[in-house]
């Protein structure tokens, strides 16, 4: 099967081309789903893009798009099931949702948009079936999972009792492979295991209860575990303290903790807050995006907050847990999880008349505004922690249209607006740096090198967007969306379903760590650990994997 | 042929009760298969099989071939005006591919079981719960609150499962207080090591009530409630806010008043972690109800009791609860792979989709027996903590479909 | 057309949701638009033309003739005009209607009123379960205005009622105000077992002292100057609070903090 | 004009808008309901020293109120509307919240919202009881003697404060006999209450002092023991004088006031001492309400 798109305006920052920039516009052409150098042979289909801006689907590294938590967030908010029913022309009867829409609304709200490959990030090892089960039917995207560890028992185990760093690894390694994962996510690291225990916060230095474990030293061993085991994805961090006034703190140090190794800091937004001001809530977007900048091992996404209803899903225990009294509906759930770590699903609305919620929202286009380097920030909003995926347009133009940023500033909560420095802050994101922030740049940080950009190779997912002075029309809906080399998308809406696959990094570890995991599994987990594993036939209706080899150091 | 030789199969995952028992050791011998060794009653019952031949699929009661019952079975649905796919008693497979039987035909989607889990959800949707899982409650608990009947009568080593040997937190001696119903010689056994209270009352409501109002330092009037005097209460108050990680499980299920007995152990639960920690273990999950409901989360945003109009799907847990949309159904697609559970009494036209050993009142209009997962064919189920799924493998060589082969049969016509 | 009369064709065979067919939405239509409403029914959505014959009617009138015991939805988000059922109806009828006049001339099946914000519900019948309640998953039952059943009502009645009236004519079945929030009911006839379990806040007026869980307080007869000033500005009430100053006040329940109260007038 | 012998001056009165309520206060009994209304409207006899003014707009038979018993009906009002949301329910509170058997409900439907339960409901600590019905909501609160019943809030008018009618006569006696039947008449007007005690003022003032931070001071104008020593508007038969004010929920009720009090004065007329009827105004600059004498009598002004 041979496409060829032809005379659009390429925008692969990955490959240094910028035919928006130049004016210069070109044909691609698809053979069997993968992007081929240019023939003058017969396609079997051809698509005039009249000029449109051509760039690689998109890639969202960090959205709850599957798991328990979500699951226990549809069940909790019905409310958002009821108030967002099916579309119109929904040929399969099954989407619904807004801040949690269904596996299919996903995949097809994400494809109108342009994407084609969202991660999950905060998989537990206990619910990876089920979650890999829920990512199977989700149409049109491939995904991934990034694995939860560090709070688990087994681990903090190996900590206390001063484990050598190569049966971490193997651990590491095991657990990765057991639970078909693609890179490991630290959440609030210890701190969901010591509030099993009681504890109500954890800082950086602080012992656990029990184990008297630190969250410095599980994100040092964990940050070198995956070094070594050569995992693509830097450790993927949900720091302690979130949402915390003063916790600016805290992500600074935790920033220096890494001492030069690579560390990706997730929904930083929710990380940068200081204590200033007579409402003890400030923005250190400024302080925080100066270190970063200056550390070139570190990555960040936003977790940009959005105005509206939607409900906060996560790991963290220990922060949903305090926050359940500001749940609205009110009511949230909260679970203990097998040894292993937690879940909190709270309900939220974020109000542009609240002092709070204005001064988060600023708080997260400062550090998109203030971080300098395009790829080392990709553009999240922690779905659906911060606000629903589909607002991304929304968001885009945001970064890329100083007057309508600043217009919309100008309606928030008035003393957020005094508190804030956005509406000095004169940067406006180019196309370019648009599509290196949701393609080129995530592609590169998770090690997937037929992904993010239109080079021969390439996976030919690809999107095809009209270009609009109006940011937010253009990106609401793409002109085309293919997904390997299929069309799926047409003038903004799901033409076709696509099977997507699942990215799953598998590295070398040392094997004799599996009867030390039988035993646990037996006697602590009440599990066989030859359960708990999750098969390859078990991925994408026995389709199986897309396995990323990991060449790490030790073996 | 060959002659038959024993084949002992260590570490069999049971799918049969919610619970999740995955240490089973099975004896097959050809299409024969028995559980050895520790083993509930009701999955040496469910697991057993004997070399017999299957039950032929039938069409109007006559034998009929597998596509001839899928054909027939197709042209009723698509004759149907208001389907009712109940039963559901399949993996998870099966349960998906009779969601899209939904999508395509419409109709209601219910499971047999699913009284216990509404009345559940008439805590966990309003209110929302803190909940624990079981390698957490055989860890770290060390006061188990059980509310109702002794669970052990349905789940067989539950409190085996609850309480190994060794936890890693919880201090010995645990204690276990029953409220409500003593606790059987079963449940006496398995909690040999653990401290045993139990504290009878016909007004498990009340007496929850009470235990909420004196933990959260409330004094109710009144010198008993639920037929308990206020020191027992008082004492126990103590006993949850001083434990360091109590747990609190009942079975909606049995409870002609589970709902409420589910909101009120969630006010509990909520009350004790505002100074220690606590969850809620509500019990059920059987054959694969949790899975199937997970499915119909992400596949429909809603849970069981959906029904599909015209590709719009709606919940209603009262309207769609499978007694009431049988008053409502002209057709009903019965679903029950892991036992042989008849089909309710109904009037329409019945397509059975069928553990081989059910015996029905009426013939079905059309059956079609299916295998068992974890017994015929692989699959996959989930405990009754929704979190935890587990792989089922095959014991013998299927000679009959899987719901899921049967369902897509069925679609394809 | 400026009013609309729907007569079923013949009984229904399966369940026909209503839901959002309501006076402001079908009086503006042309009859053809009217016969083309999509309208689910059992597993399929039909046009409305294949359930109803469709007529004229009374200028902002919607009106039902015979109605259904699978008619579910009736007046469902109906937030003004005047809608008439001249027969039965199923379930969810004035579900989550915030304004505007539903009349029934038989009984409603469950959920009658549920989650009600505002407007009038008239039912001369009886009344399934949870009459006023709340839907699943929803904390909240009837908000406000006024459900008025004639005859008596099923298991559940008030339950979650956070606002507004109830008043039931005849009686009230098992579970009457559990976890009532708020709110104002009354039950002309006998109430049924287990009623005010968890209620919070809210007053139910019955006739005689119905059997209340342990969480309740008797604090005796009481005068209360409330009484009359409702039995005047609610003519609902008057029926069951008549001349009377006097009542007896249980409060509960307790248990759980709450401070809902039974009036018995004397 | 004259009216059976007394002079109807060509002046008029001039009045100032202010904000005003209606509360209706039930009690037990007609005399508790009217304790419960004197006590209220007590001390309220000008804004310049009471912060507002008040007092008993009628009394109210058990069919006239809304839980059937004896009643009287308040107005208040005072110089704006935050005032008079500070001073309601500070009366509601001390005066209504503590009389035996009261009730207190809305007198007004319209208009902003003066609280009166919505403020006073957490003295009940905690144990408060709302009641909403339809879009109105009144309260419980528990108290020794049963409870206290209040409406959430009541509504409010834009009145006018300050009419007058002033009555001059050959002596004091004369001049209080006509003020009385002045106020007795008067007083049956709804919508008017006459704030000063029994209705009557003594000491009428003008505008301003020379004492520095006195607003008002005697109205020497009419002052007869001043007769001659400033500029006077008495004549020399007049012995004494009374004023009568009088605030209204509108400008009509202020008037329709005016006009049956000046009715029941020239009831009395020359031959019971009175002498004339006049007004007090500041030349027509401060207020925008004038109530004309002459206009407001008409064709009832009787032959010149």
């Amino acid at each position: 099967m041979r496409l060829r798109l032809k005379g659009g305006r390429v925008l692969d920052p990955a490959n240094g081309e910028n035919g928006v920039a130049t004016g210069s516009a070109r044909d691609i052409e698809i053979l069997d789903g993968r992007i081929v150098a240019p023939t003058d042979q017969r396609a079997d289909a051809e698509y005039d893009l009249g000029g449109d801006v051509v760039m690689a689907g998109g890639i969202d590294l960090h959205s709850h798009i599957a798991g328990g938590k979500m699951n226990l967030a549809r069940l909790l908010m019905q409310e958002d099931r009821r108030a967002y029913p099916e579309m119109p022309g929904n040929f399969c009867g099954c989407g619904g949702g807004r801040a949690v829409p269904t596996a299919h609304a996903t995949g097809c709200r994400y494809a109108e948009l342009g994407y084609t490959t969202v991660f999950e990030p905060a998989m537990v090892g206990s619910n990876a079936r089920g979650a890999h089960l829920e990512m199977a039917d989700i149409p049109n995207l491939d995904t991934g999972a990034y694995l939860v560890l560090g709070n688990d028992d087994f681990f903090q185990r190996l900590l206390a009792a001063g484990a050598g760093q190569e049966q971490v690894n193997a651990y590491v390694g095991w657990m990765i492979e057991a639970t078909q994962a693609f890179a490991i996510k630290i959440v609030n690291p210890g701190g969901i295991n010591a509030f099993k225990f009681n504890a109500r916060k954890m800082d950086l230095d602080e012992a656990n209860p029990h184990y008297g474990t630190t969250p410095r030293k599980v994100l040092t061993t964990l940050i070198r575990a995956v070094t070594e085991l050569g995992l693509p994805h830097p450790i993927h961090l949900h720091g302690c303290n979130l949402g915390v006034p003063g916790n600016d703190e805290t992500t600074l140090a935790t920033i220096r903790a890494a001492e030069g190794r690579r560390l990706h800091l997730t929904h930083l937004q929710f990380h940068s807050y200081g204590t200033e001001g007579d409402k003890r809530f400030s923005s250190s977007a400024a302080r925080i995006a100066e270190l970063v900048n200056a550390n070139p091992n570190i990555s960040v996404d936003v977790g940009q907050v959005m105005f509206g209803q939607t409900v906060t899903a996560s790991a963290d225990y220990m922060s949903q847990y305090r926050n359940r009294g500001i749940a609205s509906p009110k009511k949230s759930i909260g679970m203990d999880i097998e040894l292993d770590a937690a879940c909190g699903v709270v309900p939220f609305e974020y109000r542009d008349k609240s002092f709070v919620n204005a001064l988060q929202w600023a708080i997260g286009l400062e550090l998109f505004l203030l971080v300098e380097d395009p790829w080392r920030i990709f553009l999240t909003t922690d779905h659906p922690n911060g606000g629903p995926f589909t607002t991304y347009p929304h968001l885009i133009r945001l970064l890329m249209d100083r007057g309508f940023r600043n217009a919309q500033l100008a309606t928030l909560n008035k003393a957020a607006q005094a508190h804030t420095l956005l509406g000095q802050i004169t940067r406006e994101y180019s196309l370019e740096e648009i599509a290196i922030l949701t393609r080129a740049a995530p592609a590169r940080i998770l090690g997937l090198t037929d992904k993010g950009h239109l080079g021969a190779g390439a996976v030919a997912d690809i999107a095809v967007h009209t270009e609009d002075a109006d940011r937010e029309a253009m990106f609401s809906r793409a002109r085309f969306v293919f997904k390997n080399g299929r069309l799926i998308v047409k003038d903004g809406v799901v033409v076709e379903l696509a099977q997507g696959t699942t990215h799953v990094a598998r590295p070398d570890f040392d094997r004799s760590v599996e009867t030390e995991m039988d035993r646990w599994f037996d006697a602590a987990v009440g599990l066989k650990a030859k359960h708990f594993r999750v098969a390859d036939g078990e991925l994408r209706g026995g389709a199986g994997p897309t396995i990323l080899k990991c060449e790490g150091v030790v073996s | 042929m060959a002659e038959a030789s024993t084949q002992t199969i260590h570490d069999v995952a049971c799918g049969f009760c919610g619970l999740g028992c995955d240490d089973l050791t099975v004896e097959v011998e050809g299409r024969t298969v028995r559980a050895r060794g520790d083993v509930c009653p009701e999955a040496a019952r469910l697991l057993k099989r004997l070399d017999v031949a299957d039950r032929p699929a039938s069409v109007a009661g006559a034998p009929a071939s597998f596509d001839e019952a899928a054909e027939a079975a197709q042209r009723i649905l698509s004759e149907a005006r208001a389907p009712l796919i109940g039963g559901l008693g399949a993996d998870m497979a099966g349960a998906g591919a009779l969601v899209d039987l939904a999508v395509r035909f419409g109709g209601v989607l219910d499971h047999y079981a699913s009284e216990g889990l509404f009345r559940n959800y008439a805590a966990v949707q309003r209110t929302g719960w803190l909940a624990s899982t079981l390698a957490e409650v055989r860890n770290r608990c060390d006061l188990l609150l059980v509310v109702g009947d002794d669970p052990s009568a349905t789940w067989g080593r539950l409190f085996e499962r609850f309480f190994p040997a060794d936890p890693l937190f919880a201090g010995t001696p645990r204690k276990v207080v029953f409220i409500g119903g003593a606790p059987g010689e079963k449940a006496k056994g398995q909690l040999a090591r653990a401290d045993v209270l139990h504290i009878a009352t016909t007004d498990l409501v009340a007496v929850l009530e009470a235990l909420t109002g004196f933990t959260a330092g409330r004094i109710p009037p009144g010198a008993s409630f639920g037929g308990v005097a206020v020191e027992a209460l008082v004492a126990l108050a103590d006993g949850l806010r001083n434990a360091h990680y109590a747990v609190v499980t009942w079975n909606a299920a049995a409870l002609a008043d589970g709902d409420l007995v589910a909101e009120r152990a969630t006010a509990l639960v909520d009350a004790l972690n505002v100074t220690t920690r606590a969850g809620v273990f509500p019990l059920g999950g059987r054959d694969n109800i949790i899975g199937a409901n997970q499915l119909m989360l992400w596949r429909l945003g809603y849970p069981l009791r959906t029904a599909v109009r015209g590709q719009v799907s709606v919940h209603d847990g009262s309207l769609y609860a499978t007694d009431a949309a049988l008053a409502d159904a002209d057709v009903l697609v019965w679903v029950s792979a892991f036992r042989p559970e008849p089909p309710p009494e109904f009037a329409g036209r019945i397509i059975a989709l069928a553990h081989p050993e059910t015996v029905f009142e009426k013939e079905p209009d059309v059956l079609i027996p299916v295998g068992t997962p974890g017994v015929d064919h692989a699959g996959t189920v989930f405990r009754m903590d929704s979190i935890v799924s587990l792989p089922l493998g095959a014991l013998r060589v299927a000679t009959l479909p899987s719901v899921a082969e049967a369902v897509r049969r069925i679609a394809e016509g | 057309m400026s009013g609309v009369s729907l007569k079923p064709r013949a009984a229904f065979e399966a369940r026909v949701d209503l839901s959002g067919i309501t006076p402001a939405v079908t009086c503006p239509l042309t009859l053809l638009e009217l016969e083309g409403l999509p309208v689910p029914y059992g597993g399929k959505s039909v046009k409305l033309a294949e359930l109803f014959f469709i007529e004229g009617a009374p200028e902002g009138v919607l009106l039902i003739e015979i109605g259904d015991v699978r008619l579910d939805g009736v007046g469902a988000g109906m937030q003004e005009g005047e809608l008439i059922v001249d027969g039965v109806v199923g379930a969810w009828a004035g579900r989550g209607m915030g304004g505007g006049v539903l009349r029934i001339s038989g009984d409603a099946g469950d959920f009658l009123g549920a989650e009600l914000s505002g407007g009038r519900i008239e039912l001369a019948g009886n009344a399934g379960a949870h009459a006023g309640g709340a839907t699943s998953g929803s904390r909240r039952g009837m908000s406000g205005g006024v459900l008025k059943i004639g005859g008596s009502a099923g298991a559940r009645a008030a339950e979650r009622q956070r606002g507004g009236l109830i008043v039931i004519g005849g009686d009230a079945g098992e579970g009457l105000a559990t976890d009532m929030i708020a709110g104002t009911a009354s039950v002309g006839g006998a109430v049924g077992p287990l009623m005010g379990r968890g209620m919070k806040r809210g007053t139910i007026f019955t006739r005689t002292v119905p059997a209340l869980p342990a969480g309740f307080i008797d604090t005796g007869e009481q005068e209360l100057v409330a009484l009359q000033l409702m039995a005047r500005r609610v003519p609902e009430l008057k029926a069951v609070i008549g001349e009377s100053v006097r009542a007896r006040r249980l409060v509960g329940d307790t248990l759980l903090g709450g401070q809902g109260e039974v009036l018995v007038p004397a | 004009m004259i009216r059976n012998g007394v002079e109807i001056r060509d002046n008029f009165a001039e009045a100032f808008p202010m904000v005003g309520t209606r509360l209706i206060v039930t009690a037990d009994t007609p005399d508790w309901a009217l304790t419960a209304g004197r006590v209220t409207t007590g001390f309220a006899t000008s804004v310049i020293g009471c912060g507002c003014e008040a007092g008993i707009e009628r009394v109210l038979g058990p069919e006239e109120t809304p839980d059937g018993r004896p009643g009287v009906s308040l107005l208040i009002f005072a110089m704006d509307f935050k005032q008079l949301k500070t001073v309601v329910p500070l009366r509601l509170g001390q005066c209504i919240l503590t009389c035996p058997t009261t009730a207190c409900y809305a007198g007004v439907e319209t208009g902003k919202r003066v609280p009166l339960a919505k403020t006073i409901r957490y003295f009940a600590d905690g144990h408060q009881i709302s009641k909403k019905i339809g879009d109105k909501r009144f309260w419980r609160l528990p108290v020794m003697e049963g409870e206290f019943v209040c409406d959430e809030d009541t509504g409010s008018v834009e009145g006018v404060g300050g009419g007058n009618i002033l009555i001059l006569a050959r002596t004091r006696g004369a001049a209080l006999r006509a003020a009385e039947a002045a106020a007795a008449a008067m007083g049956k007007v709804e919508g008017v209450i006459l704030p000063f005690p029994g209705g009557v003022v003594r000491s009428g003032s003008k505008v301003g002092s020379k004492y520095k931070g006195l607003f008002a001071s005697t109205n020497d104008a009419y002052c007869p023991t001043l007769r001659g020593t400033v500029p006077s508007q008495l004549t020399a038969e007049t012995g004494s004088v009374m004023e009568i004010v009088i605030d209204g929920i509108s400008f009509d009720a202020v008037a329709e006031a005016t006009r049956v009090g000046i009715l029941a004065v020239c009831d009395i007329g020359a031959e019971g001492g009175v002498v004339a009827i006049d007004a007090g105004n500041y030349g027509g600059n401060l207020g925008p309400f004038h109530f004309k004498l002459r206009e407001i009598m008409g064709n009832e002004g009787g032959a010149a």
